[in-house]
């Protein structure tokens, strides 16, 4: 391989991997919505944009060391406590000890919690409102729609 | 209209690529995001002062607690958006539910396989929603869960049977008593006396001491959420799987 | 109690929306009072609000929901900050709610049948979410509250004809790409700040002293392209005109004046709090130039455009796109005489819009006929309507003492001082085509004829008859032209002290 | 020296309260005239009260609350104000006298509407003569020519809209392209307010290619002063019942826009700011092309009032022309000419309509010999004439004097050529009319019956005004006195 590549790759793909495919999963959507004629693939689009906006969202808080961000206070912390206790250790101590490393950053997935159903229902009112449009016009094809509007209606 | 569209894309794509070259390195412990003093604090006090050892349900439901009510806003905002384009309300309300003979839903083994599973998918719908303190899980999951199961028993014994237990007008009774739950809880706070939805007011009306009652409201609003999610869930598959007509399901 | 305002102002309408969804389709009637009591409350409260900021013991409002106190000098929860800015937009937009309510009295049960309840539900959740913009203070809460209006605007667009479906759901398409755009500029703000509070980002973007990073100016792209798309700034405005024109009337008449003035609020706000003066005007990227340019190419286009229409409404939406420009323009020509130009013009050109489009749908309605030969010999026939509109389109021409004058007046000071001239070239040339487009129809309310209306557009009306049929409308739809119309007024003779608190405010925030 | 005063603002609105009392009696026509005399008598009257005060060299003003950072509506009366609303006031009464008599000679439609709209155009001239600054002065310019819209479009046919269409796209158009931007330079040049004071209102701080365009701008955009080449409105707009010609025409509309020239080259820049930039003389020779061209193409119109619209654009050119002369001579020709020609235009207007309602003619050739059915009209006519001219024994003659002494005192020998031009032009256009109405052989039509002379409503005014075009020959004084406020 051509050496610039090969170091474009390890110094600007490699690390920042996970953006690269949201943006061209992005791409993929934006393109969809932009060009695609059928109602329902300009929806399709919309899914996968948003999709990739989550997974833009959730390659943020991910860290090298951690796991989920729930405190898992049945392992390590319990022994801690027996260990403590005898020095008459108060909860608060323990819970200053609580390792930020080992926890992904709680915010982007609460964050995309939101976003999943702001998506939701953005599809389910747009699935609602082209029904109705497949009930007016009797297709979903935009050029056919454009078509039957052109000689009826004004403008 | 494809060229210009593959150049706009194009050009956004080349744009956005062009900002990840500062980013921090992908899955670096010491990012700005990840190092600030917010999500540090979210990650090192919340189980001091809230008793929630699930950070993402602490956050959602309560530190950005107006988040997650207008959340709910929007899916209860979906819900009604969808009646409201789709249904047609052309006859007396009663009547626009109509019976049909052909609306058996699947055959029998689906019937009775559903039958045998939908009490576990509501009760595990249901586990989901309480523990969302301690596991994965909250209002948003259980609901959809429990939302899905009165899918499932329209899929399987028809839509008809399906709105016999939940009827449109039940529906939204649920979803908008979902909200009133939660935002109902934040005025409860207005009404103590501290902000809208600051739980720690309400120590004197919960069992238990101040991070108690913050843990406490947490499971209210999330049951709140659930009730939304479950009524507007059924709904949106009623109403776009009959286009409107609610007669007869898929 | 005061400082329970900003809250309040919008818990009072989410309520009430919830209340009328309880109440039902059998009620109608009770659905339309519980409205307007609701936005009337909200009205009210955020018309103290504009008190309590303008009385000096509070300058702005900052309201932490949650009560979480900051940490380390960073907020943790969301904070509502409300300042006399916030306060105005705030009560422009429950005022038109609540005004526009009264005008849906009679139109909602005959435009959306059986709906009522969902029409009066969605209303109100607009105008929660709208007031849930214009206050907020988090960069992610104002995109789930600008979703929170898109989602309110596409059902209540769809719920019209089938034009208006089809129209909904192009905004759809437009709407997601806007607000997604949005997003991803916040969440690039996020990554290299960490934090989602606006007056935060400002200050770690100011400690790190990463104004020049790539992803910072990539995320002020993104975000302005996401509100450029939301507000239907030029070349991103295809979706507007067919929204707003084919919805039911009472839905036109309130999306068309809030919801590009709210976005180019959030505008205004993204670029002076989020990324201040220094960052935007510092002359040191291409966009001050590009973007005064691109106004220029919105005013002409959509004065040209306007022009061009002979559909009421439709020149109308085409209109709205010219004045995005004014305001666009207004605040990137980076003084505050622009700024403040383009934050009362938002003002004005929402009282302005408001009247226009109230008139024009009861014309419509009247005449049954939506082109401009529907204007023929109504200042004999509906002389109160008339009157109203006549104020509308003077002050959309800008002419004295309408609001529409002295916001021209601003935004052309602001354009001198700031030397660019194209810019107040634009801005006279879209006068002047207004005075055309308006004094056209002048010319044929005044001496016209009323035209025979087609049979086919009223197969089944007994009075067909045009002599007959058009004549004034109930009062509960001329109530509300009248309060626009006032207000397009009042806003004129009250411009001196409105501009001096934005001024004042702006200086604050410029410095 | 500055005195604060009611009297401006009673006399700015007493036209106004009469619009609700004509509404009101507007199924009464005689009431509904005595309000509109009323009211032109009282705010003569009150014109009058203020008339020694000014004289003395006081300036009133009152002052409404500010609008705009720093400009407030205000009224100012000076010399130049006081000399412009005494015209327009006085001639207001005779207009509406003849208007009585032309309209129900003709039985119009409509007539509480013309009225109305008179009595609010008669509030806006005075609000022009009396604005205290460029904002009062340009809001009463624009509500004027609304209030005139329906005016000139009274017959409502389709010519009448053209007509209307042209003349409020051009006044309006203008005004807003080019005197607002023009007006916001000078209020941020200024620093925050654009009051006129005794001074100029720019100060010295602007460079000759800025003041050259602002001028150029105010100027154009006054586009009621009728300068080439945005006249085209005023000949379209003698579709106008003639009384509207009349005082809108040859004396309000088009005189608010040469006053307000004046007003520029006096209160915004200044003669002495005007004189050391040197950017004047472009006007002067833009005036100058307007005169010459104005009258040739007068010569070619068959319709009579066409013809005297075509003659007005010359007239105001010559006070543009004068007041662009920079020299004292210059500038009290000019504002001379605007009383002067007033009187002089007013009366041919009143005789055009005179003619119209008597005979039902309009175009020049059909005026062959009706010197002798017409004799009182046509005399008038012809004193007219020799006031547009600049012949004694009418003012027409005083005014053309100082204007002629100012190219002189400014050394403008070429401008001197275009004012004695354009003088011959005139006597080309007019006087033959006047010579073929009383000496030349009548056609067949006008032999039948004897004298035939519009109603005595009509008649007055214009035998009034011939008769204050002669006395104002002899008797300038007035006129003199409050032009040279001006200049000190």
């Amino acid at each position: 391989m051509d050496p610039i590549v090969a170091t474009f790759i390890e110094e600007n793909i490699v690390p920042n991997f996970n953006y690269w495919i949201y943006v061209i999963l992005m791409m993929i959507g934006l393109y969809a919505m932009i060009t695609k004629n059928n109602l329902i693939k300009k929806l399709i689009g919309m899914a996968i944009f948003q999709t990739a906006i989550i997974l833009f969202y959730v390659s943020v808080g991910v860290k090298d060391t951690a796991g989920i961000p729930i405190i898992s206070h049945h392992g390590s912390e319990h022994h801690q406590m027996a260990g403590l206790s005898s020095e008459a250790g108060s909860t608060k101590e323990i819970h200053n000890k609580i390792d930020k490393d080992k926890y992904a950053n709680p915010l982007p997935h609460v964050l995309m919690l939101t976003a999943i159903v702001v998506g939701v229902s953005t599809l389910g009112l747009a699935l609602a409102i082209s029904q109705k449009i497949y009930k007016s016009f009797g297709t979903l094809e935009e050029d056919e729609i454009l078509n039957e509007l052109r000689p009826g209606g004004h403008d | 209209m494809k060229i210009f569209g593959l150049i706009a894309v194009l050009v956004v794509g080349a744009l956005l690529l062009s900002a990840t070259s500062d980013f921090p390195d992908w899955r670096d412990k010491d990012s700005p995001a990840n190092k600030s003093p917010v999500s540090s604090f979210y990650i090192e006090k919340t189980e001091k002062l809230t008793k929630v050892p699930n950070m993402v349900t602490a956050v959602l439901a309560d530190y950005r607690g107006y988040d997650t009510m207008f959340e709910t806003v929007v899916i209860f905002i979906a819900g009604i958006g969808i009646i409201a384009v789709l249904r047609n309300f052309d006859g007396p309300y009663s009547s626009s539910i109509r019976r049909e003979n052909n609306d058996e839903g699947s055959g029998l083994l689906a019937r009775i396989t559903c039958s045998l599973i939908l009490p576990f998918i509501q009760i595990f719908a249901l586990y989901v929603v309480a523990h969302g303190h301690h596991s994965p899980g909250g209002g948003f999951q259980g609901g959809v869960m429990l939302g899905a199961s009165y899918i499932l028993l329209a899929l399987a014994f028809g839509l008809s049977k399906a709105k016999g237990y939940f009827s449109e007008r039940r529906t939204m009774i649920f979803a908008a008593v979902g909200i009133f739950i939660y935002a109902g809880w934040g005025v409860l706070c207005l009404l103590f006396g501290k902000e809208f939805l600051n739980y720690s007011v309400l120590d004197s009306l919960l069992p238990g001491d101040v991070e108690m009652a913050r843990s406490h409201s947490m499971l209210i609003v999330e049951i709140g959420v659930a009730f939304t999610v479950t009524a507007i869930m059924f709904s949106m598959y009623s109403n776009l799987s009959t286009r409107g007509r609610l007669n007869k399901g898929l | 109690m005061t400082e329970h305002f900003p809250v309040l102002i919008l818990l009072v309408p989410l309520f009430g929306a919830l209340i009328v969804v309880l109440l039902g389709r059998e009620r109608p009637d009770q659905c339309w009072v519980t409205s307007l009591i609701s936005l009337g409350i909200s009205s009210l409260i955020s018309f103290f609000t504009v008190i309590a900021v303008l009385s000096g013991k509070v300058q702005e409002l900052r309201y932490r929901m949650g009560g979480w106190p900051e940490s380390e000098g960073y907020e943790i929860g969301i904070e509502l900050r409300v300042d006399i800015l916030a306060a105005l937009v705030v009560f422009a937009v429950t005022l038109i709610g609540f005004v526009n309510t009264i005008y849906s009295k009679t139109r909602a049960e005959a435009e959306v049948q059986g709906k009522v309840p969902f029409f009066y539900a969605l209303m109100q959740l607009l105008i929660v979410g709208l007031c849930g913009i214009v206050m907020t203070n988090d960069a992610f809460n104002l995109y789930v509250l600008i979703e929170i209006t898109s989602l309110t605007s596409y059902a209540l667009i769809a719920m019209g004809n089938r034009r208006a479906a089809l129209s909904s759901f192009n905004y759809v398409i437009m709407g997601t790409i806007g607000a997604s755009f949005y997003l991803i500029g916040v969440g690039y703000l996020y990554i290299k700040t960490g934090t989602l509070n606006i007056d935060d980002i400002h200050m770690v973007l100011g400690q790190k002293n990463s104004w020049a990073d790539q992803s910072i100016i990539v995320a002020f792209i993104f975000i302005m392209l996401g509100v450029w798309t939301k507000m239907a700034f030029f070349p991103l405005h295809g979706w507007l005109p067919n929204a707003y024109a084919y919805a039911p009337s009472m839905t036109g008449t309130f999306m068309a004046p809030l919801m590009t003035k709210v976005m180019v609020y959030v505008m205004i706000r993204v670029m002076l709090w989020l990324f201040g003066y220094k960052f935007v005007y510092s002359g040191q990227y291409i966009w001050g130039e590009l973007i005064i340019w691109m106004s220029v190419l919105a005013i002409v286009a959509g004065s040209l455009l306007a022009l061009a229409r002979t559909d009421i409404k439709k020149m109308l939406t085409y209109l709205i796109v010219a004045e995005v420009g004014y305001m666009v323009g207004g605040a990137w020509l980076g003084n505050v005489t622009g700024q403040a130009g383009a934050f009362y013009h938002i003002l004005s050109d929402a009282a302005m819009t408001f009247c226009l489009f109230i008139a024009a749908s009861i014309i419509v309605l009247r005449v049954g006929d939506s082109r401009v030969n529907a204007f023929d010999g109504l200042f004999r026939k509906m002389p109160l309507t008339m009157i109203g509109f006549t104020v509308g389109a003077l002050s959309m021409i800008g002419l004295p003492p309408t609001c529409g004058f002295f916001s021209k007046w601003y935004l052309i000071s602001g354009g001198i001082e700031a030397g660019q001239w194209e810019y107040v070239c634009a801005l006279i040339f879209s006068s002047l085509v207004n005075a055309v487009i308006f004094f056209r129809i002048f010319e044929r309310a005044y001496f016209g004829k009323i035209s025979g209306v087609k049979e086919d557009h009223f197969p089944t009306d007994s009075d067909a008859n045009p002599d007959i049929r058009i004549k004034e409308v109930p009062w509960s739809m001329l109530i509300p032209l009248f309060l626009a119309s006032g207000t397009v007024l009042l806003l004129g003779i009250m411009n001196r002290s409105l501009f001096e608190w934005i001024q004042t405010a702006l200086k604050m925030m410029n410095a | 020296m500055t005195e604060f005063s009611f009297i401006p603002l009673f006399t700015w609105i007493v036209s106004l309260l009469a619009v609700p009392m004509i509404l009101l009696f507007r199924k009464r026509p005689d009431a509904r005239e005595g309000v509109t005399f009323l009211a032109a008598f009282m705010k003569l009257g009150m014109i009058f009260m203020m008339l020694p005060l000014i004289r003395e060299g006081k300036i009133l003003h009152f002052k409404f609350g500010e609008i705009l950072p720093g400009i407030p509506i205000e009224f100012r009366v000076d010399g130049l104000g006081m000399l412009f609303a005494l015209v327009a006031s006085s001639l207001w009464i005779l207009t509406t006298l003849y208007s009585i008599g032309y309209m129900r000679g003709l039985k119009e439609h409509d007539q509480t509407r013309f009225f109305c709209c008179f009595a609010i155009s008669l509030s806006a001239t005075i609000g022009v003569a009396f604005a205290g600054n460029l904002l009062t002065l340009y809001i009463f310019y624009e509500i004027l020519s609304l209030s005139t819209y329906p005016l000139v479009t009274h017959h409502g046919d389709k010519e009448a809209r053209s007509g209307g269409r042209t003349y409020l796209s051009h006044l309006l158009g203008t005004s807003v392209a080019f005197v607002l931007p023009a007006m916001i330079y000078c209020y941020l040049k200024k620093g925050g307010d654009i009051n006129f004071t005794d001074g100029s209102l720019l100060t010295t701080n602007i460079d000759a290619g800025a003041g050259l365009i602002v001028l150029l701008a105010f100027t154009f955009g006054f586009a009621k002063n009728g300068l080439m080449p945005f006249h085209s409105w005023l000949p379209n707009a003698m579709v106008a019942p003639t009384p509207v010609s009349a005082l809108l025409h040859a004396v309000a509309v088009v005189k608010v826009g040469v006053f307000c020239v004046i007003r520029v080259f006096t209160g915004v820049f200044g003669i002495e700011l005007l004189e050391k930039l040197d950017i004047a003389v472009v006007v002067s020779w833009i005036a100058a092309f307007t005169v010459i061209t104005s009258s040739l193409m007068a010569l070619s119109q068959d319709n009579l009032k066409r013809r005297l619209a075509f003659s007005t654009i010359g007239q105001l050119s010559y006070i543009i022309l004068g007041v662009s002369l920079l020299s004292d001579f210059g500038v009290t020709g000019s504002i001379l000419h605007v009383a002067m020609h007033a009187f002089g235009k007013i009366t041919l207007f009143f005789c055009a309509g005179a003619i119209y309602v008597a005979m039902h003619k309009k175009y020049v050739s059909e005026l062959v010999g009706i010197g002798r059915k017409m004799p009182i009209t046509m005399t008038a006519f012809a004193i007219g004439s020799l006031s547009v001219i600049g012949l004694p024994v009418t003012g027409g003659l005083v005014s053309k004097w100082y204007l002629v002494m100012g190219t002189a005192q400014s050394e403008q020998i070429a401008l001197l050529v275009v004012f004695l031009i354009s003088s011959i032009l005139n006597a080309c256009y007019f006087l033959p009319i006047v010579y073929r109405a009383f000496f030349c052989r009548p056609e067949e039509s006008l032999y039948e019956g004897g004298r035939q002379e519009a109603p005595l409503a009509c008649l007055i005014p214009l035998c009034i005004t011939a008769l204050l075009s002669v006395i104002s020959f002899f008797n300038p004084s007035l006129f003199i006195e409050l032009a040279e406020l001006i200049i000190k």
